[in-house]
Protein backbone atom coordinates (compact mmCIF):
# COMPACT_ATOMS: atom_id res chain seq x y z
CA UNK A 1 0.00 0.00 0.00
CA UNK A 2 1.40 3.40 -1.12
CA UNK A 3 1.60 5.89 1.76
CA UNK A 4 1.51 9.25 0.72
CA UNK A 5 2.95 10.66 4.39
CA UNK A 6 3.70 9.13 7.41
CA UNK A 7 4.96 10.53 10.94
CA UNK A 8 5.58 8.75 13.75
CA UNK A 9 5.82 10.13 17.59
CA UNK A 10 7.53 8.19 20.49
CA UNK A 11 6.66 9.92 24.00
CA UNK A 12 7.71 8.45 27.49
CA UNK A 13 4.54 7.19 29.14
CA UNK A 14 3.70 10.27 31.19
CA UNK A 15 -0.14 11.52 31.31
CA UNK A 16 0.78 15.00 30.02
CA UNK A 17 2.05 13.40 26.68
CA UNK A 18 -1.67 12.47 25.68
CA UNK A 19 -2.35 16.28 25.10
CA UNK A 20 0.58 16.27 22.98
CA UNK A 21 -0.48 13.23 20.63
CA UNK A 22 -3.44 14.42 19.74
CA UNK A 23 -1.79 18.21 18.89
CA UNK A 24 0.40 15.81 16.74
CA UNK A 25 -2.58 14.60 15.24
CA UNK A 26 -4.61 17.19 14.25
CA UNK A 27 -1.43 19.02 13.62
CA UNK A 28 -0.07 16.66 10.66
CA UNK A 29 -3.87 15.96 9.23
CA UNK A 30 -4.55 19.88 8.50
CA UNK A 31 -3.03 18.44 4.84
CA UNK A 32 -6.02 16.04 4.34
CA UNK A 33 -8.36 18.97 5.38
CA UNK A 34 -10.82 16.66 7.30
CA UNK A 35 -14.23 18.03 8.74
CA UNK A 36 -14.10 19.06 12.15
CA UNK A 37 -16.26 16.24 12.94
CA UNK A 38 -13.47 14.21 11.38
CA UNK A 39 -10.78 15.47 13.33
CA UNK A 40 -12.84 15.22 16.58
CA UNK A 41 -13.04 11.54 15.96
CA UNK A 42 -9.39 10.35 15.11
CA UNK A 43 -8.42 12.67 17.85
CA UNK A 44 -10.96 11.38 19.95
CA UNK A 45 -9.92 7.82 19.63
CA UNK A 46 -5.95 8.42 19.76
CA UNK A 47 -6.51 9.57 22.58
CA UNK A 48 -8.43 6.60 24.02
CA UNK A 49 -5.37 4.68 22.68
CA UNK A 50 -2.43 6.76 24.23
CA UNK A 51 -4.06 6.96 27.53
CA UNK A 52 -4.41 3.03 27.42
CA UNK A 53 -0.70 2.98 26.90
CA UNK A 54 -0.11 5.24 29.75
CA UNK A 55 -2.82 3.59 32.35
CA UNK A 56 -2.77 0.16 31.64
CA UNK A 57 -0.21 -1.05 29.22
CA UNK A 58 2.70 1.10 31.62
CA UNK A 59 0.80 0.36 34.77
CA UNK A 60 3.74 -0.91 36.63
CA UNK A 61 6.80 0.24 34.51
CA UNK A 62 7.47 3.30 32.71
CA UNK A 63 8.42 2.94 29.01
CA UNK A 64 7.95 4.40 25.54
CA UNK A 65 4.97 4.89 23.15
CA UNK A 66 5.20 4.91 19.68
CA UNK A 67 2.30 6.65 17.48
CA UNK A 68 2.48 6.40 14.06
CA UNK A 69 -0.28 8.28 11.53
CA UNK A 70 -0.19 7.62 8.21
CA UNK A 71 -1.82 9.37 5.16
CA UNK A 72 -3.22 6.44 2.41
CA UNK A 73 -4.84 7.11 -1.01
CA UNK A 74 -8.01 7.56 -0.85
CA UNK A 75 -8.19 9.46 2.01
CA UNK A 76 -7.68 6.91 4.57
CA UNK A 77 -6.06 7.55 7.98
CA UNK A 78 -4.29 4.76 9.25
CA UNK A 79 -3.71 5.04 13.32
CA UNK A 80 -0.89 2.36 15.08
CA UNK A 81 -0.39 3.08 18.85
CA UNK A 82 2.27 0.77 20.12
CA UNK A 83 3.61 -0.09 23.93
CA UNK A 84 6.14 -2.38 25.31
CA UNK A 85 3.97 -2.84 28.13
CA UNK A 86 2.01 -5.35 30.16
CA UNK A 87 -0.04 -6.67 27.35
CA UNK A 88 -3.76 -8.27 27.31
CA UNK A 89 -4.67 -11.83 28.76
CA UNK A 90 -7.71 -11.39 27.17
CA UNK A 91 -8.38 -9.14 24.03
CA UNK A 92 -11.94 -10.11 23.63
CA UNK A 93 -13.11 -9.34 27.14
CA UNK A 94 -11.03 -6.51 27.42
CA UNK A 95 -13.14 -4.96 24.26
CA UNK A 96 -16.04 -5.34 25.83
CA UNK A 97 -18.11 -2.27 26.75
CA UNK A 98 -17.72 -1.36 30.15
CA UNK A 99 -15.17 -3.89 30.78
CA UNK A 100 -12.56 -2.28 32.67
CA UNK A 101 -9.51 -3.55 35.42
CA UNK A 102 -8.98 -0.12 36.51
CA UNK A 103 -12.16 0.73 38.43
CA UNK A 104 -10.74 2.34 41.05
CA UNK A 105 -9.38 5.16 38.74
CA UNK A 106 -12.59 6.17 37.08
CA UNK A 107 -11.75 4.03 34.10
CA UNK A 108 -15.39 3.86 32.57
CA UNK A 109 -14.13 0.75 30.18
CA UNK A 110 -15.38 2.63 27.07
CA UNK A 111 -12.12 3.67 25.85
CA UNK A 112 -12.59 0.51 22.82
CA UNK A 113 -15.84 1.26 22.65
CA UNK A 114 -14.87 4.74 21.71
CA UNK A 115 -12.24 3.78 19.04
CA UNK A 116 -14.70 1.31 17.49
CA UNK A 117 -17.45 3.71 16.92
CA UNK A 118 -15.08 7.08 16.01
CA UNK A 119 -13.05 4.92 13.29
CA UNK A 120 -13.91 2.57 10.24
CA UNK A 121 -11.68 -0.29 11.46
CA UNK A 122 -9.79 -1.11 15.18
CA UNK A 123 -7.29 -4.32 15.38
CA UNK A 124 -6.14 -4.67 18.48
CA UNK A 125 -2.78 -7.00 18.58
CA UNK A 126 -1.43 -7.85 21.99
CA UNK A 127 0.82 -10.11 23.93
CA UNK A 128 1.17 -10.64 27.81
CA UNK A 129 4.22 -9.22 29.03
CA UNK A 130 5.34 -7.86 25.21
CA UNK A 131 3.32 -5.10 24.91
CA UNK A 132 -0.09 -4.01 22.72
CA UNK A 133 -0.71 -2.49 19.60
CA UNK A 134 -3.51 -0.86 18.34
CA UNK A 135 -4.21 -0.20 14.90
CA UNK A 136 -7.34 2.04 13.53
CA UNK A 137 -8.27 3.10 10.17
CA UNK A 138 -10.84 5.89 9.15
CA UNK A 139 -11.62 7.41 5.47
CA UNK A 140 -12.50 10.59 5.69
CA UNK A 141 -15.13 12.15 3.40
CA UNK A 142 -14.59 13.56 -0.19
CA UNK A 143 -13.63 17.02 -0.19
CA UNK A 144 -16.08 19.86 -1.06
CA UNK A 145 -13.87 21.74 -3.41
CA UNK B 1 -7.88 22.93 32.06
CA UNK B 2 -10.20 25.56 34.39
CA UNK B 3 -12.63 25.40 36.50
CA UNK B 4 -14.79 27.99 38.41
CA UNK B 5 -17.40 26.68 40.71
CA UNK B 6 -20.14 28.63 42.20
CA UNK B 7 -22.20 28.03 44.56
CA UNK B 8 -26.13 30.08 44.94
CA UNK B 9 -27.73 28.71 48.01
CA UNK B 10 -26.98 24.98 47.80
CA UNK B 11 -27.35 24.97 43.92
CA UNK B 12 -24.24 25.16 42.49
CA UNK B 13 -22.62 25.52 38.97
CA UNK B 14 -18.79 24.16 37.72
CA UNK B 15 -17.71 25.88 34.56
CA UNK B 16 -15.17 23.30 32.61
CA UNK B 17 -13.12 24.67 29.98
CA UNK B 18 -10.30 23.36 28.35
CA UNK B 19 -10.26 19.93 27.67
CA UNK B 20 -10.85 16.86 29.71
CA UNK B 21 -8.83 13.83 29.36
CA UNK B 22 -7.03 11.31 31.66
CA UNK B 23 -4.19 13.57 32.84
CA UNK B 24 -6.76 16.68 33.77
CA UNK B 25 -9.47 14.59 34.92
CA UNK B 26 -7.72 13.86 38.09
CA UNK B 27 -6.98 17.27 39.11
CA UNK B 28 -11.04 17.74 38.35
CA UNK B 29 -11.78 15.14 40.22
CA UNK B 30 -10.01 16.47 42.95
CA UNK B 31 -11.49 20.05 43.20
CA UNK B 32 -14.94 18.84 42.78
CA UNK B 33 -15.29 16.66 45.18
CA UNK B 34 -13.79 19.05 47.66
CA UNK B 35 -16.04 21.21 46.92
CA UNK B 36 -19.39 18.75 47.20
CA UNK B 37 -17.81 17.12 50.03
CA UNK B 38 -17.34 20.70 51.82
CA UNK B 39 -20.03 22.91 50.41
CA UNK B 40 -22.71 19.70 50.23
CA UNK B 41 -24.78 21.73 47.79
CA UNK B 42 -28.46 19.94 46.84
CA UNK B 43 -27.46 20.27 43.18
CA UNK B 44 -24.34 20.50 41.11
CA UNK B 45 -24.20 21.41 37.39
CA UNK B 46 -21.37 20.42 35.49
CA UNK B 47 -21.15 22.81 32.14
CA UNK B 48 -19.03 21.56 29.80
CA UNK B 49 -20.09 24.21 27.46
CA UNK B 50 -16.27 25.83 27.74
CA UNK B 51 -14.52 22.12 27.04
CA UNK B 52 -12.97 21.52 23.44
CA UNK B 53 -12.02 17.97 23.74
CA UNK B 54 -13.24 14.51 25.88
CA UNK B 55 -12.35 11.19 25.67
CA UNK B 56 -13.92 8.69 27.62
CA UNK B 57 -12.30 9.73 30.31
CA UNK B 58 -14.75 12.06 30.98
CA UNK B 59 -17.26 10.13 31.31
CA UNK B 60 -15.66 8.35 34.46
CA UNK B 61 -15.48 11.69 35.64
CA UNK B 62 -19.41 12.18 35.62
CA UNK B 63 -20.31 8.75 36.36
CA UNK B 64 -17.90 9.53 39.90
CA UNK B 65 -19.20 12.71 40.39
CA UNK B 66 -22.66 11.73 40.20
CA UNK B 67 -21.95 8.66 42.47
CA UNK B 68 -20.96 10.96 45.01
CA UNK B 69 -23.51 13.38 44.71
CA UNK B 70 -25.57 11.23 45.36
CA UNK B 71 -24.04 9.38 48.32
CA UNK B 72 -24.41 13.19 49.60
CA UNK B 73 -27.70 13.02 49.09
CA UNK B 74 -28.06 15.67 45.91
CA UNK B 75 -27.87 15.15 42.53
CA UNK B 76 -25.71 16.22 39.34
CA UNK B 77 -26.87 17.58 35.93
CA UNK B 78 -24.79 18.07 32.48
CA UNK B 79 -24.94 21.48 30.67
CA UNK B 80 -24.32 22.67 27.48
CA UNK B 81 -21.99 19.88 25.71
CA UNK B 82 -20.70 20.46 22.16
CA UNK B 83 -22.14 18.20 19.31
CA UNK B 84 -18.71 16.19 19.48
CA UNK B 85 -18.52 15.82 23.13
CA UNK B 86 -22.12 14.58 23.09
CA UNK B 87 -21.60 11.62 21.29
CA UNK B 88 -19.24 10.40 23.79
CA UNK B 89 -21.59 11.16 26.62
CA UNK B 90 -24.50 9.53 23.87
CA UNK B 91 -21.89 6.43 23.85
CA UNK B 92 -21.98 5.74 27.29
CA UNK B 93 -25.28 5.94 27.88
CA UNK B 94 -24.92 8.90 29.96
CA UNK B 95 -28.45 10.44 29.64
CA UNK B 96 -30.24 7.60 31.48
CA UNK B 97 -28.17 8.23 34.66
CA UNK B 98 -27.73 11.80 34.33
CA UNK B 99 -29.72 14.41 33.27
CA UNK B 100 -28.22 16.33 29.93
CA UNK B 101 -29.23 20.04 29.10
CA UNK C 1 22.25 14.35 32.41
CA UNK C 2 18.63 13.56 34.01
CA UNK C 3 15.62 14.09 31.33
CA UNK C 4 12.18 15.14 32.62
CA UNK C 5 10.41 14.19 29.86
CA UNK C 6 11.17 13.59 25.57
CA UNK C 7 9.77 13.01 22.50
CA UNK C 8 10.90 12.20 18.79
CA UNK C 9 9.12 12.48 15.71
CA UNK C 10 9.95 11.38 12.62
CA UNK C 11 8.69 12.66 9.45
CA UNK C 12 9.76 12.15 5.55
CA UNK C 13 11.03 15.32 4.10
CA UNK C 14 8.07 16.46 2.64
CA UNK C 15 8.11 20.63 2.99
CA UNK C 16 4.33 20.26 4.45
CA UNK C 17 5.71 18.36 7.49
CA UNK C 18 7.79 22.11 8.54
CA UNK C 19 4.18 22.80 9.73
CA UNK C 20 3.88 19.65 11.64
CA UNK C 21 7.18 20.10 13.52
CA UNK C 22 6.53 23.45 15.15
CA UNK C 23 2.76 22.24 15.96
CA UNK C 24 4.55 19.05 18.21
CA UNK C 25 7.13 21.39 19.71
CA UNK C 26 4.22 23.88 20.84
CA UNK C 27 2.27 21.33 21.91
CA UNK C 28 5.02 19.27 23.79
CA UNK C 29 6.23 22.54 25.27
CA UNK C 30 3.21 23.89 26.95
CA UNK C 31 3.88 21.55 29.90
CA UNK C 32 6.82 23.65 30.63
CA UNK C 33 4.92 27.37 30.47
CA UNK C 34 7.01 29.29 27.94
CA UNK C 35 6.30 32.87 27.44
CA UNK C 36 4.76 33.81 23.94
CA UNK C 37 7.96 35.22 22.80
CA UNK C 38 10.24 31.98 24.17
CA UNK C 39 8.06 29.73 22.50
CA UNK C 40 8.20 31.69 19.00
CA UNK C 41 12.26 31.58 19.21
CA UNK C 42 11.82 28.19 19.71
CA UNK C 43 9.54 27.55 17.00
CA UNK C 44 11.52 29.46 14.60
CA UNK C 45 14.69 27.83 15.22
CA UNK C 46 13.14 24.42 14.99
CA UNK C 47 11.45 25.58 11.83
CA UNK C 48 15.13 26.64 10.44
CA UNK C 49 16.75 23.69 11.01
CA UNK C 50 13.74 21.26 9.95
CA UNK C 51 13.35 23.23 6.25
CA UNK C 52 17.33 23.12 6.03
CA UNK C 53 17.07 19.14 5.98
CA UNK C 54 14.00 19.40 3.57
CA UNK C 55 15.35 21.90 1.06
CA UNK C 56 19.30 21.02 1.64
CA UNK C 57 19.81 17.79 3.15
CA UNK C 58 17.69 15.90 1.25
CA UNK C 59 17.73 17.89 -1.90
CA UNK C 60 18.76 14.72 -4.28
CA UNK C 61 16.86 11.92 -2.43
CA UNK C 62 14.02 11.47 0.01
CA UNK C 63 14.97 10.31 3.41
CA UNK C 64 13.46 10.63 7.08
CA UNK C 65 13.79 13.82 9.65
CA UNK C 66 14.13 13.21 13.07
CA UNK C 67 13.12 15.64 15.36
CA UNK C 68 13.94 15.21 19.25
CA UNK C 69 12.72 17.99 22.01
CA UNK C 70 13.93 17.48 25.98
CA UNK C 71 12.73 18.95 28.96
CA UNK C 72 15.65 19.09 30.89
CA UNK C 73 16.14 20.16 34.30
CA UNK C 74 16.31 24.00 35.50
CA UNK C 75 13.44 24.72 32.40
CA UNK C 76 16.69 24.19 29.47
CA UNK C 77 14.83 22.84 26.62
CA UNK C 78 17.14 20.76 24.28
CA UNK C 79 16.26 20.31 20.44
CA UNK C 80 18.20 17.96 17.99
CA UNK C 81 16.97 17.63 14.31
CA UNK C 82 18.68 14.77 12.42
CA UNK C 83 18.99 14.22 8.95
CA UNK C 84 20.66 11.60 6.91
CA UNK C 85 20.89 13.35 4.12
CA UNK C 86 23.95 15.07 1.51
CA UNK C 87 25.67 17.22 4.78
CA UNK C 88 27.78 19.83 4.53
CA UNK C 89 31.52 20.44 3.45
CA UNK C 90 32.44 23.33 5.44
CA UNK C 91 30.19 24.05 8.47
CA UNK C 92 31.80 27.33 9.42
CA UNK C 93 31.26 28.38 6.02
CA UNK C 94 28.03 27.22 5.93
CA UNK C 95 27.12 28.95 9.46
CA UNK C 96 27.98 32.48 8.50
CA UNK C 97 25.58 34.95 7.76
CA UNK C 98 24.18 34.91 4.59
CA UNK C 99 25.97 32.43 3.02
CA UNK C 100 23.52 29.65 1.08
CA UNK C 101 24.01 27.24 -1.80
CA UNK C 102 20.23 27.89 -3.17
CA UNK C 103 19.92 31.08 -3.87
CA UNK C 104 17.74 30.00 -6.79
CA UNK C 105 15.20 28.76 -4.33
CA UNK C 106 15.24 32.55 -2.76
CA UNK C 107 17.26 30.74 0.22
CA UNK C 108 18.06 34.43 2.63
CA UNK C 109 21.23 32.24 4.00
CA UNK C 110 20.13 32.86 7.52
CA UNK C 111 18.74 30.26 8.77
CA UNK C 112 22.10 29.73 10.99
CA UNK C 113 21.78 33.17 12.24
CA UNK C 114 18.09 32.80 13.23
CA UNK C 115 18.57 29.61 15.22
CA UNK C 116 21.86 31.20 16.34
CA UNK C 117 20.61 34.34 17.58
CA UNK C 118 16.96 32.66 18.70
CA UNK C 119 18.41 29.51 21.37
CA UNK C 120 21.15 29.98 23.70
CA UNK C 121 23.16 27.19 22.21
CA UNK C 122 23.56 25.97 18.75
CA UNK C 123 25.73 22.82 17.64
CA UNK C 124 26.25 21.61 14.35
CA UNK C 125 27.65 18.22 13.25
CA UNK C 126 27.77 16.85 9.78
CA UNK C 127 29.60 14.73 7.15
CA UNK C 128 29.19 14.54 4.01
CA UNK C 129 27.39 11.76 2.37
CA UNK C 130 26.40 11.04 5.69
CA UNK C 131 23.99 13.83 7.15
CA UNK C 132 23.37 16.40 9.94
CA UNK C 133 22.45 17.36 13.34
CA UNK C 134 21.65 20.24 14.57
CA UNK C 135 21.51 20.34 18.50
CA UNK C 136 19.82 23.31 20.11
CA UNK C 137 19.36 24.71 23.84
CA UNK C 138 17.57 27.22 25.30
CA UNK C 139 16.60 28.01 28.73
CA UNK C 140 13.28 29.23 29.73
CA UNK C 141 12.86 32.45 32.20
CA UNK C 142 11.92 31.11 35.93
CA UNK C 143 7.86 31.24 36.49
CA UNK C 144 5.66 34.12 37.01
CA UNK C 145 4.08 32.25 39.56
CA UNK D 1 -2.18 30.80 4.72
CA UNK D 2 -4.25 33.40 2.74
CA UNK D 3 -3.69 35.74 0.06
CA UNK D 4 -5.57 39.37 -0.92
CA UNK D 5 -4.21 41.56 -3.09
CA UNK D 6 -5.88 45.00 -3.56
CA UNK D 7 -4.60 47.36 -6.34
CA UNK D 8 -6.00 51.18 -5.36
CA UNK D 9 -4.95 53.08 -8.87
CA UNK D 10 -1.10 51.85 -9.17
CA UNK D 11 -0.77 51.44 -5.20
CA UNK D 12 -1.77 47.87 -4.29
CA UNK D 13 -1.46 46.14 -1.05
CA UNK D 14 -1.35 42.32 -0.50
CA UNK D 15 -2.65 41.29 2.97
CA UNK D 16 -1.33 38.08 3.81
CA UNK D 17 -2.17 35.47 7.06
CA UNK D 18 -1.29 32.71 8.42
CA UNK D 19 2.04 30.94 8.92
CA UNK D 20 5.19 31.85 5.86
CA UNK D 21 7.30 29.16 5.83
CA UNK D 22 9.14 27.84 3.16
CA UNK D 23 5.99 25.26 2.32
CA UNK D 24 4.11 28.39 2.21
CA UNK D 25 6.81 30.58 0.67
CA UNK D 26 6.84 29.24 -3.08
CA UNK D 27 2.93 29.81 -3.36
CA UNK D 28 3.04 33.52 -2.07
CA UNK D 29 5.81 33.46 -4.29
CA UNK D 30 3.87 32.82 -7.59
CA UNK D 31 0.43 34.63 -6.24
CA UNK D 32 2.43 38.20 -5.60
CA UNK D 33 4.59 37.93 -9.01
CA UNK D 34 1.75 37.09 -11.50
CA UNK D 35 0.09 40.15 -10.31
CA UNK D 36 3.02 42.33 -9.96
CA UNK D 37 3.92 41.66 -13.46
CA UNK D 38 0.69 41.99 -14.76
CA UNK D 39 -0.68 44.87 -12.57
CA UNK D 40 2.95 46.27 -12.43
CA UNK D 41 1.87 48.50 -9.21
CA UNK D 42 3.94 51.84 -8.49
CA UNK D 43 3.74 50.55 -5.18
CA UNK D 44 3.03 47.01 -3.46
CA UNK D 45 2.94 46.79 0.32
CA UNK D 46 3.04 43.60 2.14
CA UNK D 47 0.81 43.69 4.88
CA UNK D 48 2.00 41.29 7.68
CA UNK D 49 -0.79 42.09 10.18
CA UNK D 50 -2.62 38.45 10.24
CA UNK D 51 0.68 36.73 9.81
CA UNK D 52 1.45 34.41 12.97
CA UNK D 53 4.48 32.99 12.35
CA UNK D 54 7.78 34.08 10.15
CA UNK D 55 10.77 32.44 9.74
CA UNK D 56 13.98 32.82 7.35
CA UNK D 57 11.87 31.72 3.96
CA UNK D 58 9.90 34.82 4.60
CA UNK D 59 13.33 37.26 4.45
CA UNK D 60 13.97 35.43 0.97
CA UNK D 61 10.13 35.98 0.08
CA UNK D 62 10.17 39.95 0.96
CA UNK D 63 13.74 40.19 -0.52
CA UNK D 64 12.97 38.86 -3.90
CA UNK D 65 9.03 40.96 -4.10
CA UNK D 66 11.49 43.84 -3.72
CA UNK D 67 13.91 42.90 -6.10
CA UNK D 68 11.24 42.16 -8.75
CA UNK D 69 9.46 45.40 -7.82
CA UNK D 70 12.71 47.25 -8.42
CA UNK D 71 12.94 45.39 -11.69
CA UNK D 72 9.52 46.89 -12.60
CA UNK D 73 10.24 50.07 -11.52
CA UNK D 74 8.22 50.08 -8.32
CA UNK D 75 9.16 49.87 -4.79
CA UNK D 76 8.26 47.54 -1.57
CA UNK D 77 6.71 48.19 1.59
CA UNK D 78 6.37 46.50 4.56
CA UNK D 79 3.42 46.60 6.82
CA UNK D 80 2.30 46.35 10.42
CA UNK D 81 4.80 42.78 11.10
CA UNK D 82 4.33 41.89 14.71
CA UNK D 83 6.99 41.86 17.36
CA UNK D 84 8.24 38.45 16.97
CA UNK D 85 8.11 38.63 13.36
CA UNK D 86 9.99 42.10 13.91
CA UNK D 87 12.62 40.47 15.10
CA UNK D 88 13.31 38.21 12.48
CA UNK D 89 13.26 41.20 9.93
CA UNK D 90 15.78 42.95 12.28
CA UNK D 91 17.80 40.36 12.30
CA UNK D 92 18.20 40.25 8.17
CA UNK D 93 18.52 43.61 8.47
CA UNK D 94 15.66 43.89 5.96
CA UNK D 95 14.99 47.73 7.47
CA UNK D 96 18.19 48.94 4.91
CA UNK D 97 16.24 47.74 1.84
CA UNK D 98 12.67 47.93 2.42
CA UNK D 99 10.60 50.49 4.47
CA UNK D 100 8.93 48.59 7.23
CA UNK D 101 5.59 50.52 8.85
N1 LIG E 1 -2.45 -0.85 26.07
C1 LIG E 1 -3.00 -1.68 26.99
N2 LIG E 1 -2.18 -2.46 27.75
C2 LIG E 1 -2.70 -3.30 28.66
N3 LIG E 1 -4.01 -3.44 28.89
C3 LIG E 1 -4.88 -2.70 28.17
C4 LIG E 1 -4.40 -1.79 27.18
N4 LIG E 1 -5.49 -1.20 26.61
C5 LIG E 1 -6.56 -1.72 27.21
N5 LIG E 1 -6.21 -2.64 28.15
C6 LIG E 1 -7.13 -3.44 28.99
O1 LIG E 1 -8.42 -3.39 28.40
C7 LIG E 1 -9.37 -2.87 29.33
C8 LIG E 1 -10.45 -2.11 28.60
O2 LIG E 1 -9.93 -0.98 27.95
P1 LIG E 1 -10.89 0.25 27.58
O3 LIG E 1 -12.07 -0.25 26.81
O4 LIG E 1 -10.05 1.28 26.90
O5 LIG E 1 -11.41 0.79 28.97
P2 LIG E 1 -10.67 1.57 30.17
O6 LIG E 1 -9.40 2.18 29.67
O7 LIG E 1 -11.66 2.60 30.58
O8 LIG E 1 -10.40 0.55 31.22
C9 LIG E 1 -8.56 -2.04 30.28
O9 LIG E 1 -9.19 -1.86 31.52
C10 LIG E 1 -7.26 -2.88 30.40
O10 LIG E 1 -7.45 -3.97 31.26
N1 LIG F 1 20.67 19.88 6.91
C1 LIG F 1 21.52 20.32 5.97
N2 LIG F 1 22.04 19.48 5.04
C2 LIG F 1 22.88 19.92 4.09
N3 LIG F 1 23.27 21.21 3.97
C3 LIG F 1 22.80 22.09 4.85
C4 LIG F 1 21.91 21.71 5.89
N4 LIG F 1 21.60 22.82 6.62
C5 LIG F 1 22.29 23.83 6.06
N5 LIG F 1 23.01 23.42 5.00
C6 LIG F 1 23.92 24.25 4.18
O1 LIG F 1 24.21 25.45 4.88
C7 LIG F 1 23.81 26.59 4.12
C8 LIG F 1 23.36 27.71 5.04
O2 LIG F 1 22.18 27.34 5.75
P1 LIG F 1 21.24 28.46 6.35
O3 LIG F 1 22.05 29.44 7.15
O4 LIG F 1 20.12 27.79 7.06
O5 LIG F 1 20.69 29.27 5.09
P2 LIG F 1 19.68 28.82 3.93
O6 LIG F 1 18.87 27.66 4.37
O7 LIG F 1 18.85 30.03 3.73
O8 LIG F 1 20.52 28.49 2.74
C9 LIG F 1 22.73 26.07 3.19
O9 LIG F 1 22.56 26.88 2.05
C10 LIG F 1 23.27 24.67 2.87
O10 LIG F 1 24.28 24.73 1.90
Amino acid sequence: MEILNEIKFIMPSLSVNEGAARAVVSSFLIQADPTVEELSDIRTAVSEAVTNAVVHGYRHKKGNIELTVRLLPDRVIYIRVKDKGCGIENVEQAMEPLFTTAPEEERSGLGFSVMQSFMDKLKVKSTPDKGTTVTMRKRLSAHGD
Amino acid sequence: MKIDIKNDNGAAIARLSGEIDHHNAKELRTEIDRFIVTAQPRELAIDLGGITFMDSSGIGLIMGRSKLMKECGGRLEVLNPQPYIRRVLRLAGIERIVKIR
